[in-house]
């Protein structure tokens, strides 16, 4: 029972719920990813308290450190054309609020009865493996990354290559989505290849002030 | 359908790379740039009004302040101009001297010139301060001769003011031997250098057609493939008495007209060397006596005389009514005249690339509002 | 077509680097060079000769000055002789009329008894904040009246202050001798023959008890003319100017200055006889370098007050360079 | 640390503290000091390679100039563009800071290690992901339309070479077989504290590798495309002024320094060299210190010799270098290290190498023939990569200059 | 902290962050708004993986491996659902979840 690390939890549970409250509430949504990204430093933190180093490092690496640029480059491109003027959240958002405390309520009671069985088994886990003679009594070995690597390449290797499928679909999917085709518009041509054309008699369509007239495929 | 609108930027007048007070109205499409307006004339200084007014030497030192880099070949020109419309023929050592000051005033614009280019590439001023080095060393010289390091008022009708005496052609001597070390530091310095050619090959394009079209004169005109020199088309002041080339590009790119300005460098040294050779003892006399230059009187008429000047033809038009000073003075300026091709020069390339093109044409505001 | 007209042999074709980019071999090039000057100028001597391109090759300007040529032009003064007192300027409005932004504003003095106009100036007025220094004023000046100095540090608080009238003008024929021996030399007889006829068509009254100029003068006169004394052994081509004594300086100053300059002359007597204005920086330059701690003499010579400098700008200078001095434990 | 101070009588948990907070004031010190001299020596250096004299009025030879700059920025006002988003133009350099002070948790001074994370490596890499989360926030909240372009365009760049900077690392952790910076440290101090990874041919080009890609995270020439003050006037800088700029300037210099630590120690085996285990102890320590210093200060003089030659790459060829060029070389580089690996530690998989070769090299006895076949074998796979990519992506590509007519007729080019 | 903190601590801290994402995820308009709400629901998912695998099985592997899973999956779903909310913004104009409704009757 050491109070620091009560203290450190309360602290961290504090930070997280708070910035995750915040990212609902809050009006501009530049400011509620900003708070996102809070929440993600807030969970990588408790990460760290429950000495799951890699998976805290894991965490700000892909949380923060690049599904937030993400989010981020996401609402700058879509900003919204008629300003913030528009209701944050629908007229009948009071609804999701009792789903999600109903939901709430029905969770933590059936977490609080199962406290004392979860106690004993944990009690139990924290005994380290029995002493073998000649080494010092060997303390808890948490699994770190090490374990890890082996039992992606051991055990859960089949879903280890599953992943790694998804995330190429992934990858390629989101480019296929979000790719503007750029042909449709003309290329700006430069001085000499205009003299190019000129000389092969290319005459390019102009309209008045000299802009390039986009053939007539483009209208639409 | 949703289109990326076009971007209007401002670049300018107070920006870092834009050589003086500059102003590009550039409206860009995502990174290309689609069309870019110049906007001049903050630097306007009413010079052509002036030389109606002041009398023919009163107007002498004005002409310093056109292309502030190069003040002895502003001379030069105009002293030419008022000596073939008053027919004052001047003295051989004279020549040779006007000779030798522009040669050197070349090598010091083509250094800092392409030093300020670098700079805006981003090469954080070495290269620059190389050249500013020697820069300073020829400063120094015209500083001993002339009075003034930048605005020289060195030369008069029919002759220069201050004939040079021995210590400075052993100093001459003495700087002449450190220049190819500098040229080949420069050279050594960025010419094949990866970013370099990546930043300037094949960037502002100017065909030779074009080029012609557009007028430009200068390392401009000879970077796009077109031999044309005034010092060799139509050889002033001693000129054809020197064995020396004119060097010229092939595709007309910036990387081209970087070229074509240090294989310059390298002919005014080569110019440089044989004037100090063929220099005249100082028995000729290094002014025309019989001038009277305050009270100057030109026949009315009218005459045109052009000098190579680094930048380009720098040309004095003069029309005299009989009287002590001009009727009209125009001064035909090559940067003016090059900077009118840069907004057809830059269409088509990223906004990187618009300060550098600008920077290869080397222009100086002061030329170009008057 | 091709415009040029040029025989061939006299264009050649600049060989560019088309080939494709190399494993940046020419970047590396680059990066030796600028670490072969990086070696030079961190290890090698300061750059004092003209020709080598290597080495530090600034001057740290306060401490270290370059000496300025003879030709140098600044701002115009206007010339008296040390001994007679009188100006050489005879108010024949040549200067006034060439020059360009018509700056100098000139009246002609009245013999007080009879009213004629006489050939002297009663007042001069120079606007040196638009003077642009283009020298015209001293070459067209038929009495060598005018000259053009030396001093740049004019830089001064109050606007009006640049129109200098007549007495802040004069400087002694010793002084201008000072900075241009040669450029004086040459027009020396002249001027002393025009201004002996001048004298005499002036009237006792004029110009000869001009108030300030002969109390100032003479005190000045006594001390310039050992400064022309201790100037350094003139060698073949004379060195190159050294910078002036400040007209008004108090005297204990004024006498500090010559002791420094003579200790340096002495030191330097024995010096490169090559005399060059930049190779005159090079020993002002090493004396810095190396006279710290050695001989008693400060390092590098102490700047000369600007003449018209302010009061409060003169003190406060002073203050600084008293800081400086007890700084360096002198 | 913690134990010393329980022997004084402290609590426990109150000596863990107060020990933390000692390290965490002694880092803090260091790096802010780091940076303070990192500035005056880039200007020295620079100065000195112009053939002109650096800053040497402020103090002995210039010494106090950093610290002059600091007061000057400090007073400078600091002014907060009107319609820009208060918050986030505040916070903007608070991030940046707070990130690159968060790695300096991880990195090493010489032997002293603050805190040893078995996931160190990658803990630097994700605190210098976070960078790009200050630059977004600087170039939004300043409501400029330069600010947000070079914004864009400074993540854009982190994010594509931070992608190569991590996988520049994977040689070394595999080379080492763990994460932590303390056993990469130990594994590079055989042959007398000249084992370094970079004498190794896979060493050798992730080192290069590493040290391109941290010169654009870093945004140093020629990657400073961010703040390329001849095209856009700052970037995302461009609304800061006074000490909020001070703070930028502040953690771009730390963040240079924690990278030429890192590389320090990942290639250069920061903190050995010969003699230090000699010592042992206290004074081993400093000249672990010494010698780290001595490593990180060399990198960053090649930094600042490159800074002062080469021009700055154009937006779009430095996306091109990072995807075209650095990705491959860096994914070949891996495939050697693999190769590496597996020659000098496995025996089982490999029958036939150990019975012409003998057992694999332990620590102390190494097996210079197996040694001798991964030296080669890697030097072929990587040699021969760089010069296959250079020549692919190489190439002098003439556009701008003509235009076929089908390619007009497409609208394509 | 093992010792001093109870497992159920933690579950209801993952449970509170769980509800907040969905309430969030529910009551946003703006779709960007909902993948966030969707990322703090999967990270209270992965702090629940990580709590049981400290608490009760801390030598294994499972929770911190089936944790970088549900991070992966997490990483993937939000770059395909923000090109998604790009397209949808080329096109519509708008990311408003409500006015997007074509399919509605």
């Amino acid at each position: 029972m050491n109070p620091i690390a009560i203290g450190v939890f309360i602290v961290i549970a504090l930070l997280t719920l708070g910035s995750g409250i915040m990212v609902v509430t809050v009006r501009n949504i530049i400011h509620s990813a900003l708070w996102l990204i809070a929440s993600f430093i807030g969970v990588a933190a408790l990460y760290l308290l429950m000495e799951a180093e890699f998976l805290a490092v894991v965490q700000i690496l892909v949380y923060a450190g690049a599904v937030s640029i993400l989010v981020l480059f996401a609402i700058m491109l879509t900003r919204q054309v008629t300003g913030e003027g528009v209701r944050v959240v629908f007229e009948r958002w009071w609804v999701a609020l009792l789903i999600a405390l109903g939901l709430f309520g029905v969770i933590v009671p059936t977490l609080w009865q199962h406290g004392s069985t979860w106690e004993e088994a944990s009690k139990l886990a924290q005994v380290g493996p029995a002493p073998v003679e000649g080494t010092a009594a060997a303390g808890l070995q948490v699994a770190t990354a090490t374990e890890i690597g082996r039992s992606f390449m051991g055990e859960y290797l089949l879903p280890f290559e599953v992943i790694s499928i998804l995330l190429l679909m992934a990858l390629i999917g989101a480019i296929v989505i979000a790719y503007e085709e750029r042909t449709r518009r003309r290329r700006v041509l430069t001085l000499a290849e205009e003299l190019a054309l000129k000389k092969r008699g290319i005459v390019e369509p102009r309209d008045a002030e000299g802009a390039v007239v986009a053939l007539d495929s483009e209208q639409a | 359908m949703l289109k990326t609108e076009e971007l209007q930027i401002n670049i300018g007048p107070q920006h870092p790379s834009t050589h003086g007070v500059f102003r590009m109205l550039v409206t860009v499409d995502g990174e290309t740039l689609v069309d870019l307006k110049p906007v001049f004339g903050y630097l306007h200084r009413n010079h052509e009004q002036l030389g109606e007014v002041n009398t023919y030497l009163q107007n002498m030192p004005f002409t310093d302040r056109l292309d502030y880099f190069n003040s002895m070949v502003n001379n030069h020109a105009y002293a030419r101009a008022v000596e073939t419309l008053a027919g004052v023929e001047v003295p051989e050592r004279a020549q040779y001297i006007r000779v030798i000051m522009d040669e050197l005033s070349r090598i010091l614009n083509h250094a800092t010139a392409m030093g300020f280019m670098l700079g805006d590439m981003g090469a954080w001023q070495t290269a620059l301060l190389w050249g500013m080095r020697e820069r300073e060393k020829i400063l120094d010289m015209f500083e001993y001769v002339s009075g003034a390091r930048m605005m020289c008022n060195y030369c008069r009708f029919g002759g220069v003011v201050r004939d040079i005496d021995d210590w400075f052609i052993t100093e001459l001597k003495k700087l002449m031997q450190g220049l190819p070390h500098y040229f080949d530091d420069f050279e050594g310095l960025l010419l094949n250098s990866e970013i370099l050619l990546a930043r300037a090959r094949n960037i502002g394009v100017l065909p030779k057609e074009l080029a012609l079209a557009y007028s430009v004169t200068g390392p401009v005109l000879r970077g796009s493939g077109v031999a044309y020199d005034i010092r060799k088309a139509e050889p002033y002041a001693v000129y054809d008495r020197f064995k020396f080339k004119v060097p010229v590009g092939t595709v007309g790119d910036v990387y081209d007209r970087f070229l074509v300005r240090i294989a310059e460098m390298r002919e005014s040294y080569k110019i440089l060397e044989q004037a100090i050779e063929q220099l005249p003892d100082a028995t000729g006399g290094f002014i025309n006596p019989k001038v009277k230059q305050q009270s100057l009187k030109a026949p009315a008429g009218e005459a045109y005389a052009r000098v190579e000047s680094p930048k380009g033809e720098l040309g004095f038009y003069l029309v005299s009514d009989g009287s002590g000073s001009a009727y009209r003075y125009k001064v035909r300026a090559p940067s003016f005249i090059n900077l009118s091709s840069l907004a057809d020069m830059c269409k088509g390339y990223s906004i990187a690339d618009v300060v550098v093109i600008l920077g290869s044409i080397d222009i100086v505001m002061g030329e170009v509002d008057r | 077509m091709t415009l040029s007209h040029l025989a061939t042999e006299d264009v050649f074709v600049v060989e560019r680097n088309d080939a494709d980019f190399r494993a940046g071999q020419g970047m590396t090039k680059g990066l030796g060079i600028v670490f072969r000057k990086f070696r030079k100028a961190l290890f090698g001597k300061p750059n004092s000769d003209r020709a080598d391109t290597e080495g530090q090759f600034n001057v740290q300007y306060p401490e270290e000055r370059l000496v300025l040529p003879e030709a140098y032009r600044n701002m115009p003064i206007l010339l008296y002789d040390d001994a007679t007192g009188h100006e050489l300027c005879t108010s024949c409005f040549q200067c006034e009329r060439i020059c360009p932004p018509q700056v100098i504003h000139i009246t002609q003095a009245k013999d007080p008894a009879t009213g004629k106009p006489v050939p002297a100036a009663a007042n001069f007025v120079l606007e040196y904040d638009t003077c642009m220094s283009c020298g015209y004023c001293a070459e067209v000046c038929p009495f060598d009246a005018i000259k053009m100095d030396h001093d740049f540090e004019l830089s001064t608080g109050n606007h009006p202050e640049l129109d200098v009238n007549y007495d802040r003008l004069l400087r002694p024929i010793s002084y201008y001798e000072a900075i241009a021996p040669t450029m004086w030399s040459d027009v020396k007889e002249q001027a002393m023959k025009k201004l002996q006829n001048n004298i005499k068509r002036r009237p006792g009254a004029i110009g000869r008890d001009h108030g300030q100029k002969v109390k100032g003068g003479a005190a000045v006169a006594v001390a310039a003319t050992p400064v022309a004394g201790a100037a350094p052994a003139a060698a073949a081509k004379p060195r190159g100017p050294v910078a002036a004594i400040g007209k008004n300086m108090p005297e204990e100053k004024v006498a500090k200055l010559i002791s420094i300059r003579a200790a340096n002359a002495a030191k330097r007597g024995g010096g490169d006889a090559g005399a060059a204005p930049v190779a005159e920086a090079a020993p002002i330059v090493e004396t810095v370098v190396d006279t710290p701690a050695a001989s008693a003499a400060p390092s590098g010579p102490v700047a000369a007050i600007g003449q018209n400098m302010s009061e409060d700008k003169r003190a406060k200078l002073e203050a600084i360079r008293a800081a400086k001095r007890a700084q360096r434990g002198e | 640390m913690a134990d010393a101070l329980t022997q004084l009588g402290f609590a426990s948990w109150l000596s863990v503290l107060i020990a933390s907070i000692i390290k965490v004031t002694l880092i803090l010190v260091g790096g802010s000091v780091g940076m303070m001299f990192l500035t005056w020596y880039e200007r020295r250096a620079i100065s000195y390679m112009q053939d002109r004299r650096g800053p040497n009025r402020v103090g002995p030879q210039g010494l106090l100039q950093p610290i002059s700059e600091a007061i000057k920025t400090m007073t400078k006002e600091d002014a907060t563009p009107r319609e820009a988003d208060r918050i986030v133009h505040f916070l903007a350099p608070v991030v940046m800071l707070g990130a690159t002070v968060l790695s300096f948790a991880v990195i090493p001074w010489g032997r002293m290690f603050p805190v040893d994370l078995n996931a160190a490596v990658l803990f630097v890499i994700a605190t210098g992901g976070l960078h790009s989360i200050g630059m977004m926030m600087a170039g939004w909240g300043s409501n400029n339309k330069f600010a947000l372009l070079g914004g864009m365009r400074g993540v854009a760049q982190l994010i594509s070479y931070e992608i190569p900077q991590v996988m520049a690392i994977i040689p070394v952790v595999l080379m080492t077989g763990s994460m932590s910076l303390q056993k990469i440290v130990e594994a590079q101090n055989d042959f007398g504290g000249l084992g370094w990874f970079v004498f190794s041919p896979v060493g050798l080009l992730g080192f290069a590798l590493f040290f391109t890609a941290s010169l654009a995270e870093g945004e140093r020439t020629p990657f400073d495309i961010p703040e390329a003050d001849s095209e856009i006037i700052a970037g995302y800088m461009t609304e800061y002024s006074g000490m909020k700029f001070a703070v930028f300037y502040l953690s771009n210099y730390m963040s240079n320094l924690a990278v030429c630590f890192i590389t320090a120690t990942l290639y250069l085996g920061g903190g050995n060299g010969p003699g230090v285990d000699a010592l042992g102890g206290f004074a081993g320590g400093l000249l672990s210190l010494i010698y780290f210093l001595l490593k990180s200060f060399a990198l960053f003089f090649i930094m600042v010799l490159i800074r002062a030659t080469v021009p700055r790459l154009r937006v779009d060829q430095l996306m091109g270098f990072a995807w075209k060029f650095l990705l491959p070389l860096v994914l070949v580089n891996i495939l050697s290290a693999s190769f590496w690996v597996a020659l000098l530690r496995w025996d089982q998989q490999w029958p036939q190498l150990t019975e012409w070769f003998g057992a694999p090299s332990t620590a102390d006895a190494t097996n210079w023939g197996r040694l001798a076949i991964a030296v080669v074998l890697t030097l072929l796979i990587n040699a021969g990569a760089v010069a296959l990519i250079m020549r692919l992506t190489n190439r002098n590509v003439q556009k701008h200059l003509y235009t076929t007519d089908e390619e007009l007729a497409l609208g394509l080019s | 902290m093992v010792g001093s903190v109870p497992l159920v601590w933690v579950l209801t801290l993952a449970a509170g962050l769980f509800c907040i994402g969905l309430f969030g995820a529910l009551s946003r308009r703006n779709i960007v708004g909902m993948l966030m709400g969707i990322e703090l629901m999967l990270n209270s998912v992965n702090i629940n993986l990580v709590a049981f695998w400290r608490y009760l099985q801390p030598t294994g592997t499972a929770g911190l491996v089936f944790a970088i899973f549900t991070i992966a999956v997490a990483a993937a779903e939000v770059a395909v659902g923000l090109a998604m909310v790009i397209a949808i913004y080329r096109a519509r104009l708008t990311i408003n979840a409500d006015e997007i409704d074509t399919l509605k009757g």
